[in-house]
């Protein structure tokens, strides 16, 4: 054999799994980001009372690849004016950013590919913040104003909340005292309990920051399509447009799985310490095989036969999923699969729910103005984060040199950001009535004064 | 509790400036806040120095609470503080006086109150610093520091004619103080001359160098100090400027500069003039006859100027030249008494003038006129006013039981054992003050009321009785029992005048019959029963 | 083996885009290819094993600098620049310069390897795998030694912000 | 045996007393009832007197020899180290208390009449404004009048000399809304303030002399550490360091006296008193008739042992007192206001003291003291009784006929008249036979005329005198036709109790008060005198002691022949002019228009001193003023100014022509050197970056063969 | 473990493009751009020494050269917005202020 064989050899070996999960997460999250969009719109219609989807596929299980397939075989429209080169490269970009971040992130304690990686969460930021190229680069090239504005208030928007995401993170950070991933959720089993309910205020503040970050409502103003019509992507159509579709869903995946890494306990099952409560252990085979049960039920009540089959085999995927993850449990010698399996799920399903929340903040709230978007972020995340990030600091000096009851202390913190967020929404509203009562408000803010400042 | 106490000084000096810093971040339109933290550190300051009398050693020979640290190390100059009893009883003047200062301008002043109350402050500071600052170049450093805020204090928030003042004002004191720092270079490099020596700005090494100058050499010296410090008494030719600056500047920048200001002067001429004098005796003898003609005119000068005046506080202020003359009389005069009674005038003057300057003000804050003429039977309006305007007047004027009598008295006699015409001139001063002092008091609170306006004047607020009465007490707390306050003074007195006068106990003392009492030529039996 | 490949691909991205950005007419494509140069001086430096460094250039430079120097482009449209002449008169002047420079830089290098027992390589670097956690040693060290100089800057920035806050608002 | 007891031991209570309700009313006395002030005020007085009563009888209780008592308080002015007679001393003035013979009597009169007077006041002043403001400041005068004669040292007594000064002022401007009353406060004032410089300096003179200004240091625990004047001064005789008619002695009593001539109104200081009637009439009485005018006497009293020494000093004394006698006496013929006429019989009074202290006769001057506090306080009272039933008027010429209408004020009138007119066997009689006694005493009767003769005639002519103006006086007001105006006539009334019945008992102390001394030839002892010697004994009997006991009985009966004749005559002339032809005196005046004139505007005096001293010193003021504008400030200052402005002149131009010329022609070499450099300096920073480059290419090629030391350095 | 010269080339390189940015380009933005990328040039140079030194100094100072060219870029590019405000230019010969 050739060393160069050799060594490749040597190289797949040792970074099998990190192959694998690479490939994985290449492979599977777009797949994932479109069932999610699948999810979004079934749930919209839910909420909207009407049934969504229901064409393609049972309950239009099938409309992801339907759409998918619709994109790839779109035509490929570039302007005569754009820069073709980078409007050729910033989709790639946006998607590369969000994909590349993933790396560092665990999904359970055994699928990661970046694994030993220092700076773990920060990793996770910092290459995510680089989407931000993808957006503002691609709405450059386009040369259209659509896309130029919503490119700015874009990078504004990003600039803004990133500030205010990473201080919140701080504040989390300082509970966990590293950076390391790994480290970070095994602080929280050894705490016993999440992050989330130690400084609730910094998760706050990541929720908020996290959904204007990914520019979705009601901090969607980049694409807010009554007013840019589509915002960065106007021009864009066909795969790249796909591509940006993806990133951002990607990135709605990995600010959940920060958030799920820092506040809500990884992988960890609730109550991980808590030994009665090992039941929980066999929740998610249960909770696979009640689904699967689920579409059995409805297989039966299919108008079309091939929907019922369809329905059976997904029946069928959920009870695979459900012996996998019961098998270690019962059978002994499987036992190590267990954490790396189970964690997986955990992780998974927090990180819907989080997903969940933006989905039903989207249809909930109403969009923001982008002044009263920039005067959010600055005026009242940044100091409330800074306020809290202090606030940690001094509880964890009470806690550590003191002697004080942690939960005490960060009660105290947590009341103390609170008055401060009164106070400074109180400090607002004096401004914002000082301000509609020196002039008027103006009809439409003018765009231009947001980006300079 | 420690850092406090080693740092007695330092904290007592700063005090005033943290209050200064802290008003720097209050907003400008706040100006109830600036009255609140510049009233508040305005007490602090004075509560601060409270310690310094609990805990000072009387009787030590030596600077109390000493702190010293290395400033300029490449010229010496060092942050060095200490107080003996005389500095002790002046720096509690001022953070008495600037306590109740600043607690008087709390109606006066609607006009920039922030920079106000800073620059009220940071003036305490550098008074302070004036009088505790064991370093030369600390002291100049200071005595500089302390203008600036008195000539926008002037400036800004002054009468009519303020800048014309301020200006004055500055100039003046600019003038004398270069004048001094020349001195002061004059004698850092001479005392370095000396081989083996490090060159040093402290104080009492200076002192003690210049002994051994040549005596032309210590005149030199003596006349450069002499002007700063005769510039700020003022002596008798240079008075011009405090008229003008006593009558223009806002009651609190009267009270101060009355009240400490002055005192700087005649601080001077004892803590580091008198040291200068040359060592040959006609030569000295020259120059003190000089100085005590100057402060004779001054006291007369003063005092027939002032019943020419149209303007309260213009008389007041040539009032000060008066007595600021005796002040100078007493120092000059180089014996202890004369020593003594002039510290304890100066405390004694500050407390009257002071209040003097209170009550004008508070007159002006109801009026906004200074003219006598306006004034009139103020005494049927305003009973309390008028009692305690007369009490503090005949502090002035030296009534016994009050303070003004002790200090004066003290003068007179120590000048009396010297010379005795210099006494004789000096108790015209005496006259004369009791002669424009009650002719003011008359036309203003005598008679009728002669203007309308006068006859609803509403008597002292309680704010003032608390400025006002602290004076008071202190007044008749001083003419009644002033035991305590020489108490403070003898120790100090006693070094310099050993110091500067030696032939004064030498003589003395050979005098003294040895071992026998000082008074004994008969028997205590025959006395008793004659 | 994997150190050098690795070296060597990031060290001909940086060099290759470097001198793209200087070269290219257009601002924007200069500031893409920057990007990419101070990505891969990111990858040189967590092949140095500093990551934290690494994640510093990404987040700071890349993530924080460039994307406001890619909004500043934007907000001063250049579409006038484009078809301006791109480099000044001094070009060949500075070519020359630079050339010089770099010549004498080179050969500098060159003959201190020549050096007996000098070469390029210190023998006494602590092997990859014995290396300090990068973040916790970078932290002692800041916030030990350096804690002056730490704070210092944290003015400076405070300073630099509020200077651009000044200069960029638009007199009322 | 020392005289101890309550009343001794207390003796700092009886100025306190005052003082505290003078402090009581001068803070909440506006809120206070008139009968709780009355109340507090004259019972503090009664209380006061009832302790000093005490004092004096437990003072009595011992030999004569031992009755002094004395007592410290506090140190209260050390000022430090001074030059006293063996070395250096250290000058303590203390607050402490004194109680000897003299002091007993001072102390009795003040509180005694203070105390009738505080009764009186009650119902004088019971309708004016400011009851407790004059009732506070009558207390604050008993307080320091009470400090004044129990003081222990000169400094002490000077307190109260100033304290009664204070008061005097604040009372003779009590109605302050009247211009001429705050006027004559101040000039009471600052007329007495003259005085106290030469006090002031006397004391200073005193303590460089004695090292001390106590008065004694009998009854002390320690007389040497607590050295007296007395005892110093009597160590300095004997060691014969002074002597008598030492020229310091005279110095120190001289300036003493000048001190007494202006408390005690005597001449040239006298103008004060006059003015000072525009107070209330009992202050008039407690403070310019019975009190504190007297302090001069007292003070003089006091310092005894160094007058006695000081025999010029003793001749001015005298001298001083015979002039303002005579003068006051004139003075008082003319005047028209009663209290006016009193006012310079008062100082008439006083100069007669001061003769009999000038001629050493000091029990004899403290005698009259007391005699004339009691009937010229009654005087006074009366006045104001006749003031008050005439409902303010003063004028004599407005008065007449109120002997039946107001019987208890005119009777005890008529008894203080013939006091002070000298009519025996009343009080006044006896003290001022016993002081021109002791003036003729003094003469030489070898020489037909020397000084005491001529002083004795002016002591007699002045007693003629005397007793003509007081009946003058006293027809005026009660006998005769009424002149009162016609609307004041039905209004006019007795007044009330609290006023009549202190001139009853001042009327039986005017007729009883001599009979403490009567007469040596009556076959009395002089208990007054004998009582008094102990403290007034001088250091010395041999030097400067009076001689006393010359005189036969023939020539003490020639002598008092003479005075009553004389008084017998002042009262005719006064019956005759005023009573028996009203219109003769005027006639009397026309005859002598210049001299009637003069005696009407009191010889000019007041104007002159305005025109010599007042209006020179407001002139002066004036004229100082304008140096401080014009000279100092225009000359110097501005001076100054214009000088800096002129050299700024000449140095600009200077500097325009000259130094900037020399300047542009470097400025001109320079820009043309800059040319070439100025290439350079494009302002396009790449340039500069390319110059910076170019520096580094140079540096780097110049000390690149250093560069592999560099390299190697490197680790 | 790569011998040291390497990198210094790299960083050499680096610096030296970054200066013929400097010097050449009209547009200001890219010559702070390539001020950037100076600074970047000895940022490789501190982390390259403080790797062979094993002494975390060298990073240290990195990171102050980061936040030091963060202030920069913020300041530069803020009177690059003003100035383009008032001149509506931001080529370099333009700015010919400092040249008075």
């Amino acid at each position: 054999m050739s060393p160069t064989l050799q060594a490749v050899l040597a190289f797949v070996q040792t970074w099998w799994v990190e192959l694998v999960s690479g490939v994985v997460i290449v492979a599977v999250v777009p797949l994932v980001a479109g069932y999610i969009v699948l999810m979004e719109r079934k749930l919209m219609a839910d909420m909207q009372a009407r049934l969504g989807p229901m064409r393609v596929g049972p309950h239009g299980l099938l409309q992801p690849i339907a759409d998918a397939v619709k994109l790839l075989i779109k035509e490929d429209i570039i302007p005569d004016n754009a820069d073709k080169v980078v409007f050729w490269i910033a989709p790639v970009v946006s998607m590369t950013a969000a994909l590349t971040s993933m790396g560092a992130i665990a999904f359970g304690p055994a699928f990661q590919v970046a694994r030993d990686i220092n700076v773990g969460l920060l990793f996770v930021i910092g290459v995510s913040s680089l989407g931000i190229f993808g957006i503002v680069l691609g709405g450059w090239a386009s040369n259209s104003h659509y896309s130029i504005m919503g490119a700015l208030r874009s990078t504004a928007q990003l600039v803004s909340y990133e500030t205010a995401a990473g201080l919140a993170l701080v504040s989390g950070l300082l509970l966990a005292g590293t950076l390391k991933i790994r480290a970070i959720v095994d602080a929280q089993q050894h705490f016993g309990v999440w992050f989330v309910f130690l400084a609730p205020v910094a998760f706050f503040i990541y929720v908020v920051a996290s959904i204007a970050e990914t520019n979705r409502a009601p901090f969607d103003l980049p694409e807010a399509e009554s007013e840019l019509v589509a915002g960065y992507m106007t021009e864009y159509s066909g795969f790249r447009w796909a591509l940006y579709f993806l990133g951002e869903y990607a990135n709605m995946i990995v600010v959940g799985a920060v958030a799920t890494t820092l506040f809500l306990g990884g992988w960890l099952r609730p109550f991980p310490n808590v030994r009665w409560m090992n039941w929980l252990d066999a929740l998610p085979a249960l909770f696979t095989a009640a689904v699967g049960a689920y579409c059995v039920y409805r297989a039966g009540k299919q108008p079309v036969r091939v929907q019922t089959w369809f329905m059976w085999g997904v029946a069928l995927a959920c009870f695979v999923v459900a012996l996998i993850l019961a098998v270690p449990l019962l059978v002994a010698p499987l036992k190590f699969l267990v954490p790396g399996l189970h964690g997986a799920f955990w992780f998974l399903l927090k990180i819907s729910a989080y997903i969940y929340l933006f989905m039903w903040l989207r249809f909930t709230l109403p969009r923001y103005r982008f002044d009263q978007l920039m005067h959010l972020g600055w005026y009242i995340l940044i100091p409330l984060a800074i306020v809290n990030v202090l606030a940690v600091g001094v509880a964890m000096i009470l806690e550590m040199e003191y002697g004080w009851n942690r939960w005490l202390a960060m009660l105290l913190t947590t009341v103390i950001t609170l008055a401060t967020a009164l106070f400074l929404l109180r400090l607002n509203d004096k401004r914002a009535a000082a301000a509609s009562s020196a002039a008027p408000p103006p009809e439409e803010p003018s765009t231009e004064d947001s980006y300079a400042g | 509790m420690g850092l406090f106490h080693d740092h007695l000084l330092s904290v007592v000096l700063f005090t005033p400036l943290v209050g200064a810093m802290l008003l720097l971040f209050i907003p400008r339109d706040a100006q109830m806040l600036h009255r609140v933290v510049g009233n508040l550190f305005g007490v602090l300051g004075f509560l601060v120095s409270v310690p310094l009398v609990i805990h000072f050693p009387v009787g030590s020979n030596d600077y109390a609470f000493r702190e010293t640290a290395n400033w300029i190390p490449s010229i010496g100059a060092k942050y060095a503080l200490g107080i003996d009893g005389i500095t002790l009883l002046l720096v509690m003047l001022t953070t008495l006086l600037g306590m109740i200062a600043i607690t008087s301008s709390w109606t006066a002043i609607h006009t920039r109150t922030k920079e106000y109350y800073i620059l009220l402050l940071l003036l305490q500071t550098g008074m302070l610093g004036v009088f505790m600052s064991l370093d030369f170049f600390l002291f100049y450093v200071f005595w500089e520091v302390m203008l600036v805020p008195m000539y926008f204090l002037i400036g800004v928030w002054g009468s009519e004619r303020r800048l014309y003042a301020a200006i004055k004002f500055f100039l003046y004191t600019l003038a004398g103080s270069v004048i001094m720092l020349l001195g002061i270079l004059a004698l850092y490099f001479n005392a370095a001359k000396v081989p083996g020596s490090v060159p040093t700005f402290d104080v009492p090494a200076l002192l003690a160098a210049a002994q051994h100058f040549p005596d032309s050499l210590k005149v030199w010296l003596f006349w450069g100090f002499f002007f700063a410090f005769a510039i700020k008494v003022p002596m008798f030719p240079f008075h011009t400027w405090l008229p003008d600056a006593h009558t223009e500047a806002p009651t609190a920048g009267s009270v101060i500069l009355a009240g400490v200001l002055l005192k700087m002067g005649t601080y001077g001429f004892l803590r580091f003039s008198l040291p200068l004098l040359p060592a040959d005796a006609v030569l000295r003898a020259k120059i003190i006859h000089i100085l005590i003609l100057l402060s004779l005119i001054g006291i007369i000068y003063g005092a027939i100027v002032c019943l020419m005046q149209k303007d309260m506080k213009r008389l007041i202020a040539y009032s000060s030249v008066s007595h600021l003359g005796f002040c100078t009389l007493g120092i000059f005069a180089l014996t202890p008494q004369g020593l003594s009674g002039s510290v304890l005038q100066q405390i004694n003057h500050g407390i009257s003038t002071g209040a003097l300057f209170l009550l004008v003000g508070m007159l002006y804050e109801r009026r906004h006129t200074r003219l006598i003429s306006e004034f009139g039977g103020l005494a049927t309006p305003m009973p309390n006013f008028a009692a305690i305007y007369l009490i503090i007047t005949l502090s002035s004027l030296g009534m016994p039981i009050l303070n003004g009598f002790i200090g004066e008295f003290t003068i007179l006699q120590g000048a009396f054992v010297v010379n005795k015409a210099w006494a004789a001139w000096g108790t015209l001063g005496i006259v004369l003050g009791a002669a424009y002092l009650l002719w003011l008091y008359q036309r203003v609170m005598f008679g009728n009321v002669t203007h309308d306006v006068n006859k609803t004047l509403p008597d002292l607020s309680v704010r003032e009785y608390a400025v006002l009465l602290p004076l008071v007490a202190l007044a008749f707390w001083i003419g009644i029992y002033p035991k305590p306050f020489f108490a403070y003074i003898d120790k100090p007195v006693e070094k310099i005048v050993q110091q500067v006068n030696p032939k004064f106990y030498e003589q003395a003392n050979r005098a003294l019959p040895p071992a026998a009492p000082v008074v004994a030529p008969s028997a205590p039996a025959s006395l008793e029963v004659k | 083996m994997l150190d050098k490949v690795i070296f060597f691909f990031f060290a001909g991205v940086a060099i290759l885009s470097a001198g793209l950005m200087v070269t290219r007419r257009n601002a924007i494509h200069s500031a893409v290819f920057l990007i990419t140069t101070l990505l891969a001086t990111a990858g040189i430096f967590l092949q140095l094993r500093a990551e934290f460094i690494f994640i510093a250039q990404i987040i700071l430079y890349v993530g924080g600098i460039m994307v406001l120097f890619v909004f500043v482009i934007m907000l001063v449209r250049l579409d006038v620049a484009l078809h301006q002449i791109q480099f000044s008169r001094q070009k060949w002047v500075a070519l020359l310069v630079t050339l010089a420079l770099a010549l004498e830089v080179g050969v500098m290098l060159w003959s201190s390897r020549k050096v007996p027992g000098q070469g390029f390589l210190l023998p006494n670097a602590v092997p990859a795998g014995k290396l300090p956690p990068n973040t916790e040693a970078l932290a002692g060290r800041l916030f030990d030694a350096y804690l002056l100089p730490f704070e210092i800057a944290s003015v400076l920035l405070l300073v630099a912000m509020v200077g651009a806050v000044v200069m960029a608002k638009k007199r009322t | 045996m020392t005289p101890s007891g309550y009343f001794l031991e207390h003796l700092w209570l009886i100025p306190l007393f005052p003082l505290v309700t003078a402090a009581l009313m001068l803070l909440i006395g506006r809120r206070l009832p008139r009968s709780a002030v009355s109340f507090f005020c004259v019972g503090s007085v009664f209380l006061s007197f009832v302790h000093a009563a005490g004092a004096v009888f437990q003072l009595l209780a011992v030999a004569p020899e031992n009755r002094v008592y004395q007592q410290i308080l506090f140190e209260w002015i050390t000022p430090g180290a001074m030059p006293g007679p063996g070395g250096l001393v250290n000058f303590v003035a203390d607050w402490g208390y004194l109680l000897d013979p003299l002091s007993c009597v001072m102390v009795l009169v003040v509180t005694g009449v203070g105390f009738l007077i505080h009764v009186y006041s009650i119902g004088y002043m019971g309708h004016e404004g400011g009851y407790y403001r004059f009732f506070g400041y009558m207390n604050l005068f008993m307080f320091s009048m009470l400090t004044l004669v129990l003081a222990n040292n000169l400094l002490l007594l000077f307190v109260g000399w100033e304290g009664v000064g204070l008061c005097s002022y604040l009372l003779i401007g009590f109605y302050f809304l009247k211009k001429s009353a705050a006027d004559a406060g101040k000039k009471a004032f600052i007329v007495n303030r003259i005085g106290d410089t030469g006090f002031l300096l006397g004391i200073f003179l005193i303590a460089t002399t004695f090292g001390t200004v106590r008065f004694t240091s009998q009854m002390l625990s320690d007389p040497v550490a607590y050295a007296g004047i007395l005892e110093t001064l009597r160590a300095m005789v004997d060691q014969g360091r002074l002597a008598y008619g030492a020229p310091i002695l005279t110095g120190i009593a001289l300036l003493l006296f000048v001190g007494a001539t202006g408390k005690s109104a005597q001449v040239p200081l006298y103008v004060w008193l006059p003015d000072a009637m525009e107070g209330p009439t009992p202050v008039s009485a407690l403070i310019h008739a019975a009190t504190m005018v007297t302090a001069g006497v007292y003070m003089v009293a006091r310092m005894s042992a160094i007058y006695q020494l000081a025999p010029v000093a003793m001749d001015v004394v005298a001298i001083v007192g015979a002039t303002t006698a005579i003068f006051a006496a004139s003075m008082a013929v003319a005047q028209n206001d009663i209290k006016k006429v009193l006012a310079y019989s008062t100082i008439s009074q006083l100069g007669y003291m001061f003769l009999a202290l000038g001629v050493g006769a000091f029990s004899a001057g403290i005698f009259h003291l007391m005699t004339h506090s009691f009937f010229k306080a009654l005087l006074f009272l009366g006045a104001g009784s006749v003031i008050h039933a005439l409902s303010g008027e003063q004028d004599l010429r407005k008065m007449g006929g109120l002997w039946n209408t107001i019987p208890a004020t005119s009777r005890p009138f008529l008894i203080a008249t013939l006091a002070i007119a000298g009519i025996p066997p009343l009080a006044g009689f006896f003290s001022k036979d016993e002081i021109l006694g002791h003036v003729f005493n003094r003469h030489n009767e070898s020489l037909i005329m020397d000084r005491y003769l001529f002083l004795w005639a002016i002591g007699v002519v002045t007693a003629g005198i005397t007793a003509f103006y007081m009946f003058r006086l006293f027809f005026q007001v009660f006998r005769g036709r009424s002149r009162v105006a016609t609307e004041l006539e039905e209004h006019i009334h007795e007044s009330p109790k609290s006023m009549t019945v202190p001139l009853m008992i001042l009327a039986f102390l005017s007729i009883c008060g001599g009979w403490f001394a009567l007469p040596v030839l009556w076959g009395e002892n002089n208990t007054f005198g004998t009582f008094l010697e102990p403290a007034l004994r001088g250091v010395k009997d041999e030097i400067g002691g009076v001689e006393v006991g010359h005189h036969t009985l023939f020539k003490e009966y020639l002598l008092m022949m003479a005075s009553v004749g004389i008084a017998t005559l002042g009262i005719w002339l006064a019956y005759r002019l005023y009573l028996q032809y009203p219109k003769l005196h005027s006639k009397v005046a026309a005859a002598w228009p210049r001299l009637h004139n003069l005696l009407i505007n009191k010889y000019y005096v007041d104007e002159i001193y305005d025109a010599l001293f007042v209006n020179r010193v407001k002139d002066l003021s004036t004229a100082f003023g304008v140096v401080d504008a014009k000279l100092i400030d225009g000359v110097g200052v501005d001076g100054a100014g214009w000088l800096a402005r002129v050299i700024s002149r000449i140095s600009m131009w200077w500097d325009k022509w000259v130094i900037d010329g020399l300047v542009n022609l470097a400025g001109k070499i320079t820009n043309g050197l800059s040319v070439p450099v100025r290439m350079f300096q494009t302002g396009v920073f790449s340039s500069y970056a390319v110059l910076i480059l170019l520096g580094l290419a140079i540096l780097l090629g110049y000390y690149g063969h250093h560069m592999h030391m560099i390299v190697r350095n490197l680790r | 473990m790569m011998p040291i010269g390497y990198y210094l080339f790299l960083s050499m390189a680096l610096f030296l493009i970054g200066a013929i940015g400097v010097i050449t380009r009209r547009n200001v933005i890219v010559v702070l751009m390539s001020i950037e990328l100076i600074l970047n040039a000895v940022n490789i140079n501190l982390v390259a020494f403080s790797r062979i030194f094993g002494d975390v100094a060298g990073q240290v100072f990195a990171l102050f050269i980061i936040a030091d060219a963060a202030a920069e870029a913020v300041v530069g590019l803020g009177i690059i917005i003003a100035f383009f405000r008032n001149r509506e230019t931001v080529l370099e010969d333009e700015m010919d202020l400092l040249k008075w």
